[in-house]
């Protein structure tokens, strides 16, 4: 899994490329909290270069969501693929997730 | 063309998902899966075998076996392992709350390797655990 | 000892559900499953044929027809309609909500079935919709 | 199915017996509707003769439970079977409704 970070303005956005697995998952985990351990509020992770996820990303999703909640932050997610948005779909996650289409719509939206 | 083996053999460890890809991938091209149904099927046995990795053997470390063969335009996957006797199919509670707070991180792997799947049994035989996971080449169900 | 018909073609009606019932117990005694595993098959099949009452022909009255037989110390269902293409394994959302004023009234069907079987299977073939499920002699993992 | 109705002090009790799957629903949901329709505010399904039910004998309580509960009234289970017990387990109704161990237990509740 490549990881690519990018600030504009307050927002951090990190770009996964590759599978979002259980192997991956780890790695992506510490990018993210380390960010959130750093101050970062506004999250918004870009998926458009990932074809697949399973549970272990979701898993790590929802772990960063809940930390960002307590914390008054917000993650949100731009660019799902139509299969990573089926997974999402299936696990009932489209409700609990802001979803954007492109990259500018879900910085915008902060 | 390489021939591929028809059972991998591991030590249960996440290390190892990637040989599991890896004996799925050749298997779903060897039978010709749709791309969908590959991820498909790599989800499922993705979410099985790590959970045996996770929870399967809380005292050490076990094995487990991957076989693999073709019923027509199906993929038949097995996974055994001699782990602690854990049926994915029975009592699975759904409690997906929809509002953040209240839903937890996991308890998502067995449902999507449920949902995934065209087929799926669950077997415990002497001391060990078989599930099968059945996936059709293409998903489209006119196909 | 009378002989039990290997399969049942029935009009898809609610009416018939006692015919479906006796044929699945029939079958119960013929494999030897202990009277929990029958409740569970009599329980998923009652939910697959009620569901084809119910969505599969809407325009009509279709036909089912109901498939048994042996492997080894399982009881193995078919079931076959006509009716619109349903793959109830996938796209299962599961949002039991757990307050009353939320919760649907419905939706139960599909999930229990899945939850009290050890093996479930779907295919469509031509313009069939074909569900197998599969349930063992005895629940207990260790027999 | 047999049903049948005894009134004690402002409790309604139905008896259940047989298999409350989708073939007798009808009757009992016709039997239930009934009951609350006339005023029945406090009803207890005695369910020690059900040995068997399915999604349909599921949906007709949880139809019942919230028409009840829009008229302030309150429908409670008592005397599940082990295989009862269960399928509320599995569909995650053990939480919504009160279930009681014997009869008695289930008027005193009121
Ligand atoms: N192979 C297994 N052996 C024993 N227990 C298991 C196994 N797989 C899953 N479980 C149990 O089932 C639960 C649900 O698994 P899963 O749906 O994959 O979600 P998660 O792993 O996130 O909890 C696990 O938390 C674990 O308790
Ligand atoms: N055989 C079928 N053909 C078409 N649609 C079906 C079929 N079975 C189930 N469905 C659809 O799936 C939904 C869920 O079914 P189920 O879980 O049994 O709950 P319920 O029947 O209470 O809605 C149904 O509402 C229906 O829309």
């Amino acid at each position: 899994m490549q990881i690519n970070q990018k600030k504009e303005g307050e927002v951090y956005t990190f770009f996964l490329n590759g599978r979002f697995d259980a192997h991956s998952a780890g790695e992506v985990e510490e990018k993210l909290d380390l960010a959130v351990s750093q101050g970062a509020q506004k999250l918004l992770v870009d998926l458009s270069g990932v074809e697949y996820i399973s549970s272990a990303g979701l898993r790590v999703l929802l772990a960063i969501a809940k930390k960002l909640k307590e914390k008054e932050g917000q993650i949100k997610l731009c660019c799902l693929q139509p299969y990573v948005k089926e997974v999402f779909d299936v696990a009932g996650l489209t409700q609990i997730f802001k979803i954007y289409g492109t990259h500018q719509e879900g910085i915008d939206s902060f | 063309m390489e021939k591929i083996p028809s059972s991998i053999t591991l030590k249960a460890s996440l290390e190892n998902l990637d040989k599991v890809n890896r004996f799925v991938h050749q298997w779903s091209k060897k039978v010709g899966l749709s791309s969908q149904s590959e991820k498909d099927i790599l989800l499922a046995v993705e979410e099985a075998y790590v959970n045996i990795t996770k929870y399967a053997y809380p005292e050490s470390t076990g094995r487990v076996t991957i076989y693999s063969r073709i019923d027509k335009d199906r993929l038949i996957i097995k996974i055994k392992d001699e782990g602690i006797p854990f049926n994915p199919l029975q009592f699975a509670k759904a409690e997906f709350n929809t509002s953040l707070k209240e839903r937890k991180v996991g308890g998502l792997g067995i449902f999507l390797m449920r949902n995934f799947v065209d087929g799926v049994e669950y077997e415990r035989k002497g001391k060990c655990n078989l599930l099968t996971l059945i996936k059709k080449k293409s998903r489209g169900i006119f196909n």
